[in-house]
């Protein structure tokens, strides 16, 4: 941070890391005496730390039962709003050596398929989805997070895996992403908030206000996010 | 400058071994300790110098309580002004020859490079010229001795503690250091304590000798004192000599049903009887003339010691005679013969337990 | 010497321990105790505590044996490049975790250097297996024994190997009966630290492994999991790993850390 | 003896070079070697590169510090709870990380048992500042000096220690001049241990310290951050944890190992 | 059984000290190693143990190739059926008396119960009673080295290196295992080697000595031949004898310009005479009779030894004359005091170099 400008920490889910950071070049040519400071890490990481009385200015966790003991624990203003969501696709290994087409093949117990374990909301999310298609699919792992479901895929250790579009537009080298429709998807909800614990309450009222401007928005549409 | 020890300690490991000691050593005066293995020579030497806490008792040197556990008190090792050669040297094994040397020196104020200096030019008096940069492991047995002995000494503590300082020293380094020990003694005005196995040392280093034995001073006294009166059976080892128990009466000394005729008719009760070994003549045949106490029986061991022989005769009673090798020859003396012993009664001296 | 207590020394020790003691005591006040039983009872933590325990047990016996070699050849040998291995067993400390496992995966994994012929020829396909668990551990928590133990080889004087040579003890006896008793003290140490490292691993092998109830996912994965939906179960889960590590030392106390 | 290799060893230590080699080579074989430069040069690597050198350089002086009279004390004086005080230390090696970190925030947040009242003495806040790293980094990094030290300390004989003190020198000169370079090749495992475990620290720091550019945000954390946006980044980064480790190391090599 | 050791021998640390020395021991014959400190007989054992490799040379024990080290041949040490008491004994710190005398036993093969009964069966012996479940930190030194002894000859080696394994024993213990050692010597039939620095231990249990001096072989042969004819100073020393180097020509040895006239009047060239102390007489007045060799000089030392008196004397001849403490009364003699010296030409015996 420079001199005398005020911080505004914004405690963001680690998967708005592209997207958070030029959303802050734009905010902060437009309010040039505001510092945002950016914090990634993972959503739940998050969280503890403002439990735990971190002088976090504004949170956007990745998903809104992370929110709910934030809000439980009064350390939220106003009620959080909806930032952003983000919608589920299948990601296969670049070339799709096992040759899948659709949330159908993830029945097939001769694929190594893996979702993200069902506590978390990509995998929550994953299990809807295949509920709603009819599937009844069989992971070969359920892993704790997206990052390394991607990792695994990449690395072509698992033939098909679900994670959210934005995954695919950030870091998805070595990936090849295969949509879901409309019909079976389910999207994962960004909510965003001011915390009572920061310093800069007004500067966080100024960020929250800028992340619902048409101009962020398309920053988050770029980053393979839809918007409210 | 006074500078006395007075030292009474009691301390034992487990319950197997217990020492019980007291000391009194003038400023000035060397004792030497002599005892047999496990007598407990060394724990006295690391009792005084504050490596192992004693159960009881009371240290003072120069004035200075030392401990006293009574009081509570003891002065940790480095406050207390002890030089120690240990039995196994504990040379520091990362340090120089030099740097084992400086070290006392440094930790008593010195500077380092004035204590170096210093324990570089004491290298030469102790025969340690050109190994000052060895590290220890690359020492013979004697130049380690060599180098504790030398970092001991630098110091020039108020009380050294010598634990058989010179015993892996070769037959002329070893002479020279008992001059140089015997001068530094001379001009070191605290009292020390040297404990040896070697008789002769004790008796050519100190001006008064304790025998310990299990834990316990058995005998004290002047070299002399210990030569001619030995009290126990490790004593007369030591004086050479060999030492009979036995009960006095009319002349007769009676030892394992043996009676020994002596010379001292008014003796009584429990004795000690010792005879030099070369009282104690050996014969062919049963010999005539004066001496009172003539016995036969069988020749044990025949030891050559250049040029004296040492025979020890079996029972009834088993002792050591010195004869000349020319001797041997004559009589054609080996081990399982059968030979006649003879003692003058006037050789045999007996005094009261 | 015995007798006097150094009181700048403690007092330094006992910020350390404070270091230490104050985290736990916070975890511990915020610990759900009414639900404790409920939690641990489940199927899962029972999975979990079993799998934590079978990889890290798997990983510190792995260890002992391709990493007590090698200490024992950085300290006896002298052989080209030996800063280099020695710098190259610190990787796994320094690498991140996830890189750490990713780098496993390229090597180990299905497609991986390794892995892919070790595939074809056996099929044994180490991600998503519990031995790639253990591996995943293994990598990680190995190079604690290797630095202990070389650093312990270096400091034991040789010449109590080279009388028992002179007695007749092989190489193998002499390691077994005179190297190891005399640096035991620094063996329960290295060990100490690598079963609590592999206990405790949870980045290489999350990225590694997988997160397979009952297959791979140990106390650690199980947390991090658990962080997500129910934090009391997280803290729970904590405690278990906790109050396993301090069993497990209490009761070493006598056995292995000899008496001093 | 010396001449004779021993192969079996050899072999198991080839084994265990393998273990830590290959993955670093798998992660070569990946690395994106023409966008490197570029990679390297840019502000978030230099800051995360120097806030690596200094919280890893500041946890172990801490850990020195506080964990040497710790390993001195477990080693040498006998206290009623000393295998738990042991255990208590191992502690950062079990917990998960993000557990580690929650419990730091319990204890030295703001609103934590001593963060509390260190915040209304003094203004300092632990978490979200680069001394908070280093905490962190400290907290997950002692217990290796720790317990090192103490093996180290048991192992030695304590003889050399009275020698000195009957030549005069106090506690101090004992431990500068006697304790610690009869131990060196201990302690120069202790720290190359705490050093690289601080150097890689992740969870911990991420959890308590947050992950703040310039601030908080070291060479893992960076790593982190950038497999979220771009995975060349993420292996660059890595690959001067590495470079630093390794050299580091070689350097080291005569310095501290001593020669055998 | 055959097995006599043959060694040739050449090692060298850094540029400092160079062994060099060959052996030939028969087996059943014990040879002593003496010399003085640094003289390389540890390094003698190191080698021929396996401990230290050898730069050079060869050695065969009982028909079987140790070393060479033109074939490249060196058995490791465990493959030598060789023990060895070292100088520091080296007792494992972490196993009890019983254990380190046992773990020769089970290394070479017999059960670890059998070889703890066969060794604990051997401690009195070694006067080791009691003390089978200590540690080696728990004994005292002289404890120690017949623990290291008990060690070396429980496994019944082909050939025994003993390096100064009586140094640390109390007289009476010394003395039992001399005896111990001569009979055990007796009863091995390998070679074995005894490093010592007193000669009288050499004397007792060597049948051959070898003196080494800096590295080399300076005189090999018999006891007797040591003691009257020594080569060097130091085996003079050794002998107690005074060595005098110096040039012969009719009947008389020039030494340092100062002529002493000697029986043997074919003697010429470099010769080393010998005379022995007591057969160098003191008096306070010039002395009359056949003594040939007269001269005056001053006292340098006096020491005494027991039931003897030994005497430095002082330029031009340093020579130690041993006297009795009656004539050191009678003729007060002390240190600095102006005396004269006489010897009986027949006393000096003169050889070549
Ligand atoms: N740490 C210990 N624990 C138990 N017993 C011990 C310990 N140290 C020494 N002892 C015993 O105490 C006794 C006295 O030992 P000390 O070393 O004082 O004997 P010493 O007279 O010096 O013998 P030496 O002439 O053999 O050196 C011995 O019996 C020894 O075995
Ligand atoms: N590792 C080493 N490095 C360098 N020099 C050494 C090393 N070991 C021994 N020496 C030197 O080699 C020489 C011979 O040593 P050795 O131990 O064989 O002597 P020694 O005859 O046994 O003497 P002592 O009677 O004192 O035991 C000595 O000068 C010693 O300093
Ligand atoms: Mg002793
Ligand atoms: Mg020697």
């Amino acid at each position: 941070g420079q001199g005398d400008k005020s911080e505004v920490l914004v405690s963001a889910a680690a998967s708005l890391t592209d997207a958070f950071r030029e959303i802050e070049t734009e905010f902060e040519s437009a309010h040039p005496d505001l510092d945002i400071v950016l914090n990634f890490a993972g959503s739940s990481t998050l969280r503890e730390q403002i439990l735990a009385g971190a002088p976090v200015d504004v949170f956007v966790p990745a998903s809104e039962s992370i929110m709910q003991p934030v809000v439980d624990d009064g350390l939220v203003g106003d009620s959080p709003m909806v930032l952003a969501r983000n919608r589920l696709a299948i990601a296969v290994p670049i070339g799709n050596p096992a040759l899948v087409t659709g949330l159908d093949d993830f029945a097939d117990s001769a694929l190594l398929i893996g979702l993200c374990a069902p506590a978390v909301p990509c995998g929550e999310f994953a299990r809807r989805a295949l509920a709603r298609a009819g599937v009844v699919a069989e992971p070969d792992t359920n892993e704790p997070d997206v990052r390394s479901l991607l990792t695994k895929i990449a690395a072509g250790e698992l033939d098909a895996g679900i994670v959210y579009e934005s995954d695919l537009v950030a870091g998805g080298d070595g990936i090849t992403g295969i949509p879901i429709s409309d019909e079976f998807n389910v999207a994962a909800t960004y909510p965003i908030a001011v915390v009572t614990n920061g310093d800069s309450p007004d500067g966080a009222a100024l960020f929250v206000a800028f992340v619902a401007t048409a101009q962020s928005r398309s920053i988050l549409a770029a980053n393979g996010f839809t918007t409210p | 400058m006074s500078g006395a020890l007075q030292a009474r300690i009691d301390v034992g490991f487990d319950a197997d071994f217990r020492l019980d000691v007291e000391f009194d050593v003038p400023p000035g005066t060397t004792v030497a300790l002599l005892g047999p293995n496990g007598a407990g020579k060394s724990t006295v030497v690391a009792a005084l110098a504050g490596l192992v806490p004693i159960d009881r008792g009371r240290v003072v040197l120069d004035g200075v309580v030392l401990v006293d556990t009574e009081q509570g008190l003891a002065l940790p090792a480095e406050e207390r002004q002890v030089g120690v050669v240990f039995q196994d040297y504990v040379l520091f094994p990362h340090l120089s020859v030099v740097e084992n040397v400086a070290f006392g020196l440094v930790a008593r104020g010195a500077g380092r490079a004035a204590a170096r200096r210093s324990a570089r030019n004491a290298l030469p008096e102790f025969g340690l010229d050109g190994l000052g940069d060895r590290k220890p492991a690359e020492l013979s047995g004697g130049e380690a001795q060599r180098v504790a002995l030398a970092r001991a000494l630098v110091t020039q503590p108020a009380l050294l503690l010598l634990d058989e300082p010179l015993a892996a020293l070769d037959v002329t380094t070893r002479a020279d250091l008992r001059h140089l020990l015997s001068d530094h003694l001379a001009d070191f005005s605290g009292p020390r304590i040297l404990i040896t196995h070697d008789p002769t040392e004790a008796f050519l280093l100190a001006d008064e000798i304790y025998v310990i034995e299990n834990g316990a001073v058995t005998q004290h006294g002047s070299a002399e004192d210990i030569r001619l009166r030995p009290q126990t059976p490790y004593a007369a080892d030591l004086a050479g000599a060999n030492l009979l128990v036995g009960e006095a009466s009319d002349g007769l000394v009676t030892v394992a049903s043996h009676r020994l005729a002596i010379a001292d008719t008014a003796a009584s009760g429990r004795v000690l009887a010792t005879v030099h070994p070369r009282a104690i003549s050996l014969h062919r045949r049963q010999p005539e003339g004066s001496p009172r106490n003539t016995w036969r029986t069988a020749i044990r061991r025949v030891e050559h010691y250049g040029d004296r022989v040492r025979i020890q005769v079996g029972d009834p009673l088993r002792l050591t005679a010195e004869v000349t090798p020319r001797a041997v020859d004559a009589l054609g003396l080996s081990v399982g013969d059968s030979v006649w012993v003879s003692i003058k009664a006037t050789e045999i001296s007996a005094s009261p337990e | 010497m015995r007798s006097r207590t150094p009181w700048p020394l403690v007092a330094l020790a006992v910020a350390a321990v404070l270091l230490f003691a104050l985290p736990l005591f916070g975890l511990l006040v915020r610990t759900p105790w009414s639900g404790l039983g409920e939690i641990l009872g489940s199927e899962v933590a029972r999975d979990a505590l079993w799998l934590s325990l079978v990889t890290s047990l798997g990983a510190t016996i792995v260890a002992l044996i391709l990493g007590l070699p090698l200490a024992w050849l950085l300290a006896r040998i002298e052989f080209p490049g030996r800063a280099l291995v020695r710098g190259l067993v610190l990787l796994p400390l320094v690498l991140p975790p996830v890189v750490g496992g990713a780098a496993l995966l390229f090597t180990f994994g299905r497609r991986g250097l390794i892995g892919g012929p070790i595939d074809e020829l056996t099929g044994l396909v180490l991600p998503f297996s519990t031995w790639g668990a253990v591996l995943a551990a293994t990598f990680v928590a190995m190079p604690f024994l290797v630095i202990t133990m070389e650093g312990a080889l270096r400091n034991l004087d040789t010449r109590y190997e080279g009388a028992a040579s002179t007695l007749g003890a092989g190489r193998w006896m002499v390691l077994r009966r005179v190297t190891l008793p005399l640096v035991a003290p620094s063996l329960a140490a290295g060990l100490v630290l690598t079963w609590a490292r592999a206990l405790g691993e949870f980045g290489a092998t999350i990225t590694f492994a997988g997160n397979l109830q009952g297959r791979t996912q140990t106390l650690p994965l199980a947390v991090f999991v658990a962080l997500e939906s129910d934090r009391d179960v997280a803290v729970a889960l904590s405690l278990v790993m906790v109050a396993i590590s301090l069993t497990v030392l209490v009761a070493l106390r006598h056995r292995w850390w000899g008496a001093s």
